[in-house]
């Protein structure tokens, strides 16, 4: 992490302190607590991710209650009460205990992780008409079903590669060709439709769509292929697992593409640390990084979450626990501007946000997905060990490596 | 005839299958060098009253002693470490292994392992044709053949004691006669034996004394002269 | 064509290995474990941690993660599984076996997280080009490591004292009591040893694919195909059927498409118990229907 | 027929009661009952096949994905006008196409038994779960969304609720039908020992694919429900192999092959996993494994205990004077023909040239000493052995390469030396098997075992189970459940072997009563004094050949029989004593 500059500390330590003035003074009444429901997946294939977006929870209501003291809606002082279960990635467990939580009174839900929960819990919370925020369901039929209580940090699935594909159109020299490896769920299928029509428009040529089954062990069988076919670019779009032995098996076959993009994996430090030098001039999806300049109604600016969350938190960051802890920000906002903790009022005032969190812009679209070019995410390389912004130019962190060099050629 | 205490003392055992009783109660005994005949026909009890001995069954009633100690409530392998040695009714080799390999289990136990090679050589002497068979798969060999590994696995574990359960059941004519009087050949080792079997004539030729069982209670015992004389002893096995 | 042999062979080794604890136990016992897969995955965390704190290339750890599991594996069938094949029958002594396959999936993950892992040797890039068939090093390493555990196995049952009660045991229960085989033992022994060959195979699962705990489900449902695909009981049968098993499953990624190997391996699963339930060599210990 | 008002009026309160309930409790407790329901149905249909028949299968996830997946493609791709119908429509085809899957598989997957029954089972919702999340016209992959189908002004889980109640009614109506009707007995002698049904007349392959069908359809019936409840699906929820297994230790822990065994097993332990255990973080499966272990270990048969030891009275049918109608007429033609059979097994022969004709209505005794070849003998003409030459005539009829089922059709029946009862099953029910799958057929069944009951004398142990009766009991049940068949040939293996002397007497005089009623006997015995007192007729078999025929007292008297008895004689005295003995 680059060492910060002065000027940024001194402006964030002000705005913290303001706001720890504030909440002092309010200690004395008694705070009211606001629960915030819903369930996680902390056992089957998505419990590594599950466990980010928790941490993402847990380390913005700490600081909520114990940095600031509580936050104001309207006159009153309210402390955030974080109730997460445990849905082991079962669709029926989940809505069950989603509904019991909407029996005692939960008004404010987060979303689980993958779109098989989501859809099913949304739909209960929707008919409860509680508002729930999620950083979890990719796949777009959450906001195809014209839900008015549900919105989702990330835009959905078909839209998130708009950015990848109109950098590889401006790329020199030209990119000609194209092969797709995708595995058969929910997030993988629509990303690769949007990314196939987005192609279409752009004039590259997809030559191949490997389709994969969720559990896989080999992948030299596609590797031989494209040895064969040899397109300029390869993009994997697979579970962090299957993306680490993606590379493994690239790297131990000799098998190099000019460029290779990963939405799932390279943003991951477990992943870099895992490939070492054969992670760098990776690109994937970045929606954030610690040395984004945003600034956040709670934290004050990005980087004083981030020193937060080091603190905080057992895990490393990731995409996810930042959306996460975005989720919570905009509750917290929510409530503010609404100055009600009624679930509708609640859920006007989120609809009409549009604001900056240390996440980056805030906007979501009338279903209730992020505005994908707002929202939408950036391309990122990773560049000696570190995920750097390399598009759109305007937030770019570093220059683009392009082609990528040969995994033999690697010091 | 017999004034020193017996090796093997079994005092009124008894054993159910499950609500069947199967033996209620046997009383016998088997003195040391000496051949004891256990005779009664299909269903009496004999198979579950040595299998009781052997360990292989837990004893529900009764007490059975060897070489004065209790013990009825050993495990098998326990009890052949102290020198019994079953060898039990259908021969039960090991089918998928070889001559040699039967009887190197055989010698599994930990008295038998020093003598390994003493043991081998007798086996050898009594039983030469398995001498030539050592690397053969026991499932591949006739009955008689197998009935002989059987006997020579058993002699394998150096036992002071050894029970053979109908080792004529189902042999050809022919061979049951030189199968007893191989059977005659181990006595003079210096191993008591308790012979199981149907064939009455063949066992009380060669043993010392018999036992009778019938419907799981020991009925007559004597010599073997006084037993086949004994219209009783027809009469349970010519059935009028 | 002659690259997807090379890969289904190398791949269908690993297969093999993993697959022979398994075998054993069911050969032997004709208990199905469920919590083989969760053992190949404490082989290749243990190889992980020796790897990461110690630096020790993983296939030299092999022994003492072996010799570990056998540990555990002589305590897991001593302490539960003879209990359960006592108490309870042998298709419910399976579901104590499932239900102690969840149990050590939570607890390996609370233990590693639930973060993918994978080792990676300093021969982890290398690969070698033999006539136009590209082979990675990590994987022939690991197809040798295979075949001369699977030979180690094949020589502990067919050439030692261990070996030869564990056989005569498995062929004939009652002789090899009044052989005085402690039968209990026996069975303790063979799982401890299937228990060691399957932490063996985990280091080089753990060398050769990323895993989290939840991949314990895929090794299982592996070694089952490849048991009922060559026959329990023998690493013979495992090795046919791993090696089977891993050339037809790329195969059908080269020309049926790469999201149906595991559709392949499933199907072959129940067309061979349908032709022949006890498996190409059938039972190494006498049929058993 | 009091009894019978209170038990109806008691279901007619108890489902008022069920339908009242969700409008008191909460929709969180309507949603736990609503799951109650879901597994309950699911674990009573999977318990018509692994119960009853004994056929456990691991792969019942399969069919469940099977109707999710009928129901979610109909109603994407077909307008069906209202929710409702799309809702019933999915139901139907999701329960149409379970049933058509599992009636192919049937004939090949039926052969195996036990764990490769299961193993198979698995594979085939593996395949697929697989094929559903690879193939794009499935979707299985990208998921499908499901329409709303309840009705508007009501909640969805109270719908749901109803709905799951209506398949578990279903559920459990198809289970206690199979119950109370002929095809539980028949079900119950595959479960039990599936080697002697055929030999009753149970027709195996067809009960078992009625059975698996029937099961298959009511999981995809409550797929296709499933499927609209979580109004999304993609093949990982489709096809969960977690509840494939789930199930299986719903009936275990509630007790297998009874009743209400799957409905408490579902209940405790959706109760403990989603209300008691409802917020554990982090240590769910944990949690959930232990119990499972646990519960296996310390309850092996459930809490109902296994195979429902209390077994009610199935067919309340008045006491009719039992009669038992002699066999149909039959000339003085021999009933049963051998000629020159001969048996090879690996070298050895068990049978040569062995010729025989047995008399109607006679007692025909064959004996020789053990390892004869007698029980070979038996197997032949019970079609359990095919002889190597020779052949076998049954009222002139050729049987040897018929099958054991239509041997037991066409009157011959086997009562074997082992004897082997239903253990679980009641005195009276073993009976029942013998008579609902002989001749007599269901009408009349139950006057035909009070018969046989009263002719063995078991009249009053009819209720105890025949798994506590003593070895002369089990045996007078074993021809009790031959007699039931009204065969007209009884093949009996050793009825006396192990029998004190009172028993053997029963035994006998039992078998003169069933020849005085004009049946025929063939019966292999050791007994000697047995013999000589019932038989009409002896043939010897010494090592694997006849040596000599005719009554029983020129049977005793001949040389050879003796030689073969007792063994070569060492000398010339003792053969001379022992002729002289025998008067």
């Amino acid at each position: 992490m680059t060492s910060m500059t002065r000027r940024d500390f001194t402006r964030s330590a002000a705005a913290g302190t303001a706001l720890i003035a504030a909440g002092s003074r309010a200690r004395a009444q008694t705070a009211k607590t606001v629960t915030l429901g819903g369930s996680i997946p902390f056992s089957g294939s998505q419990a590594n991710t599950g466990l980010n977006v928790y941490e993402g929870y847990k380390v913005v209501v700490k600081y909520v209650n114990e940095k600031l003291g509580g936050f104001k809606v309207g006159n009153e002082l309210c402390k955030l009460d974080l109730q997460m279960i445990d849905d082991a990635s079962d669709p029926q467990r989940a809505v069950t205990l989603i509904q019991k939580q909407i029996d005692e009174g939960v008004n404010f839900f987060l979303g689980s992780f993958s779109s098989a929960i989501v859809l099913p819990t949304v739909a209960v919370t929707e008919r409860a008409r509680k508002p729930m925020v999620q950083a979890g369901g990719g796949s777009d039929q959450i906001f195809t079903h014209g839900y008015r209580y549900s919105f989702g940090i990330y835009p959905r699935a078909s839209r998130q590669l708009n950015s990848f594909v109109a950098m590889l159109k401006g790329m020199k020299p030209q990119v000609q060709t194209i092969s797709i490896a995708v595995t058969n769920d929910p997030y993988g299928l629509p990303l690769a439709a949007g990314a196939t029509e987005a192609l279409k428009e752009a004039g590259i040529k997809l030559l191949e769509t490997y389709k994969l089954p969720p559990t896989v062990n080999d992948v030299s069988g596609v590797l031989s292929e494209i040895r064969a076919s040899t397109p300029d670019v390869l993009l994997a779009i697979t579970h962090e697992d299957i993306s680490t032995l993606f590379v493994q098996q690239m790297v131990s076959t000799g098998t190099d593409v000019k460029v290779l993009y990963m939405p799932l994996g390279p943003e991951i430090e477990q992943f870099r640390k895992t490939l070492g030098k054969y992670s760098n001039q990776l690109l994937t999806l970045i929606y954030w990084e610690p040395r984004v300049k945003y600034s956040d109604p709670i934290f004050g600016n990005a980087q004083a979450y981030y020193e937060w969350y080091k603190a905080n938190s057992s895990r490393v960051w990731s995409n996810q626990s930042v959306a996460a802890s975005c989720c919570i920000v905009c509750y917290v906002t929510a409530m503010q501007k609404a100055g009600s903790l009624d679930p509708t009022k609640v859920r006007d005032a989120l609809a009409a946000l549009d604001f900056t969190t240390m996440y980056g812009r805030v906007k979501w679209t009338p279903e209730g997905d992020g505005d994908p070019v707002l929202m939408g995410p950036t391309v990122g390389q990773v560049q000696n060990g570190a995920p750097e912004i390399v598009y759109p130019p305007d937030a770019a962190t570093s220059k683009l490596i392009y082609p990528m060099s040969k995994w033999a050629e690697r010091t | 005839m017999m004034q020193a205490a017996p090796l093997l003392l079994v005092e009124a055992v008894g054993y159910a299958y499950n609500g069947a009783v199967a033996v209620e109660n046997v009383s016998l005994t088997v003195g040391s060098d000496e051949v004891v005949a256990l005779l009664g026909s299909n269903g009496a009890g004999k198979s579950t009253t040595v299998k009781m001995i052997a360990g292989a069954l837990r004893c529900q009633r009764g007490v059975i002693r060897f070489d004065g100690t209790d013990i009825t409530r050993l495990k098998c392998h326990d009890v052949v470490e102290r020198g019994i040695t079953l060898v039990p009714e259908g021969r039960l080799v090991f089918p998928r292994m070889s001559v040699r390999e039967n009887l190197e289990l055989g010698a599994h136990a930990r008295r038998a392992r020093p003598r390994f090679a003493e043991n081998l050589d007798r086996v050898f002497s009594i039983f030469p044709r398995l001498a030539e068979r050592q690397p053969q798969l026991a499932g591949l060999m006739s009955g008689g053949e197998q009935q002989m590994l059987a006997i020579a696995r058993g002699l394998m574990s150096a036992p002071r004691l050894m029970i053979l359960d109908e080792p004529s059941l189902g042999l050809m004519p022919s061979l049951v006669e030189t199968l007893f009087e191989l059977i005659g050949g181990i006595r003079t080792a210096g191993i008591s034996l308790l012979v199981v079997e149907q064939n009455v004539h063949q066992a009380l030729s060669i043993a010392d004394r018999g036992f009778v069982l019938e419907k799981g209670v020991t009925t007559l015992s004597g010599t073997g002269a006084e037993l086949l004389h004994n219209d009783f002893v027809r009469r349970a096995f010519l059935g009028h | 064509m002659l690259q997807a042999l090379a890969d289904g062979l190398l791949q269908g080794a690993v297969l093999s290995l993993a697959a022979a604890g398994f075998s054993l136990v069911f050969g032997v016992m004709h208990v199905l474990n469920l919590t083989h897969g969760v053992t190949v995955l404490l082989g290749a965390y243990l190889a992980l941690l020796l790897w990461r704190i110690l630096g020790i290339d993983p296939l030299l750890t092999i022994p003492l993660v072996a010799a570990l599991l056998f540990a555990l594996g002589y305590a897991y069938q001593r302490l539960l599984i003879q209990i359960a094949i006592r108490r309870a029958s042998l298709m419910s002594t399976l579901i104590v076996t499932l239900g102690i396959a969840l149990a050590l999936r939570n607890v390996l993950t609370l233990v590693f997280s639930p973060d993918v892992q994978a080792i990676r040797p300093s021969y982890a890039a290398e690969h070698i080009s033999l006539g136009g068939i590209i082979l990675d090093v990590p994987h022939l390493l690991a197809f040798a490591a295979s075949l001369l555990l699977l030979g180690l196995l094949a020589v502990i049952l067919d050439r030692t004292s261990l070996g030869r009660i564990i056989r005569a045991t498995a062929q004939q229960p009652l002789a090899a009591r009044l052989c005085a085989v402690d039968v209990e033992h026996v069975f303790g022994l063979t799982f401890g040893l299937a228990a060691a060959f399957a932490g063996a195979s985990g280091v080089i699962v753990g060398m050769l694919f990323p895993f989290t705990p939840t991949t314990e489900g895929y090794w299982t449902l592996y070694a089952f195909v490849v048991v009922v695909l060559g026959g329990a009981g023998s690493p013979a049968g495992a090795l046919l059927g791993g090696l089977l098993l891993g050339v037809v499953g790329s195969f059908t990624v080269r020309w049926i498409g790469p999201a149906f190997p595991n559709a392949m391996a499933f199907l072959v699963l129940v067309l061979m118990l349908l032709i022949r339930p006890n498996g190409l060599l059938g039972n190494a210990f006498g049929a058993s229907r | 027929m009091r009894g019978r008002a209170i038990a109806i009026a008691a279901i007619v309160a108890g489902i008022a009661l069920l339908l009242a309930l969700p409008s008191v409790l909460s929709p969180f407790q309507v949603r736990v009952l609503q799951n109650l329901f879901f597994a309950a149905a699911l674990a009573t249909a999977w318990n018509i096949m692994g119960g009853f028949a004994g056929y456990w299968s691991f792969g019942h996830a399969g069919f469940l994905g099977v109707g999710a997946f009928a129901a979610a493609l109909l109603q994407e791709h077909l307008d069906l006008g209202s929710p409702a119908a799309a809702l019933v429509a999915g139901i139907a085809l999701g329960a149409a196409l379970a049933a058509i899957l599992a009636a192919l598989l049937a004939y090949p997957v039926l052969r195996l038994r036990g764990a490769y029954f299961a193993i198979a089972m698995l594979g085939v919702s593996l395949v697929l779960s697989e094929l559903a999340s690879n193939l794009d016209i499935l979707e299985g992959g990208v998921g499908i969304s499901l329409i709303a189908v309840g009705p508007e002004w009501m909640a969805p889980e109270v719908f749901y609720y109803g709905v799951f109640l209506l398949l578990l009614a279903v559920s459990l109506a198809v289970a206690t039908t199979i119950r109370t009707g002929k095809l539980h007995y028949g079900l119950a002698a595959i479960r039990e020992d599936e080697d002697t049904a055929p030999m009753l007349g149970v027709p195996t392959l067809r009960y078992k694919t009625i059975v698996f069908v029937l099961s298959a359809g009511i999981t995809g019936a409550i797929g296709a429900a499933y499927a609209f409840s979580l109004g999304y699906i993609t093949a990982d929820s489709g096809f969960r192999a977690d509840v494939g297994l789930d199930i299986v230790v719903y009936c275990l822990l509630g007790g297998i092959g009874t009743l209400a065994g799957p409905l408490l097993g579902a209940a405790m332990m959706i109760f403990l996993t989603q209300v008691v255990l409802g917020n554990l973080l982090q240590v769910h499966l944990l949690v959930t494994g232990i119990l499972i272990t646990t519960i296996v270990l310390l309850l092996p048969n459930g809490i109902l205990g296994a195979f429902a030891r209390r077994n009610r009275r199935s067919i309340p049918a008045p006491v009719v004077a039992a009669t038992l109608s002699p066999p149909i007429g039959h000339g003085d033609a021999p009933v049963l023909m051998l000629d020159n059979i001969t048996v090879q097994f690996r070298g050895l022969r068990a049978l040569s040239e062995v010729s025989l004709a047995v008399p109607p209505g006679k007692i025909y005794s064959i004996i020789g000493p053990n390892g004869a070849g007698k029980s070979t003998l038996f197997n032949v003409v019970t079609a359990y052995l095919r002889p190597t030459e020779g052949v076998v005539r049954y009222r002139g009829e050729r049987i040897d390469g018929m099958s054991t089922l239509h041997l037991s059709r066409s009157g011959i029946a086997r009562a074997f030396q082992i004897a082997r009862p239903f253990q679980g099953m009641s005195v009276l029910d073993n009976i029942m098997v013998g008579a609902l799958f002989g001749r007599s057929g269901p009408r009349d069944a139950r006057a035909v075992t009070e018969a046989a009951l009263r002719i063995t004398g078991l009249t009053d142990l009819r209720d105890q189970p025949a798994s506590s009766l003593p070895i002369g009991h089990l045996r007078r049940l074993e021809l009790a459940r031959v007699i039931a068949a009204r065969p007209d040939l009884i093949l009996a293996d050793e009825p006396c072997a192990g029998l004190n002397a009172t028993e053997t007497l029963d035994v006998e005089r039992i078998l003169g009563d069933l020849r005085a009623r004009g049946m025929t006997i063939v019966l292999v015995e050791h007994d000697m004094a047995t013999i000589m007192r019932i038989s009409d007729h002896v043939c010897v078999i010494s090592a694997g050949s006849k040596i000599c025929e005719g009554t029983p007292d020129q049977v005793v008297r001949d040389p050879r029989v003796i030689e073969a008895y007792l063994g070569t004689p060492a000398s010339k005295l003792v053969s001379a004593s022992l002729t002289t003995a025998v008067d």
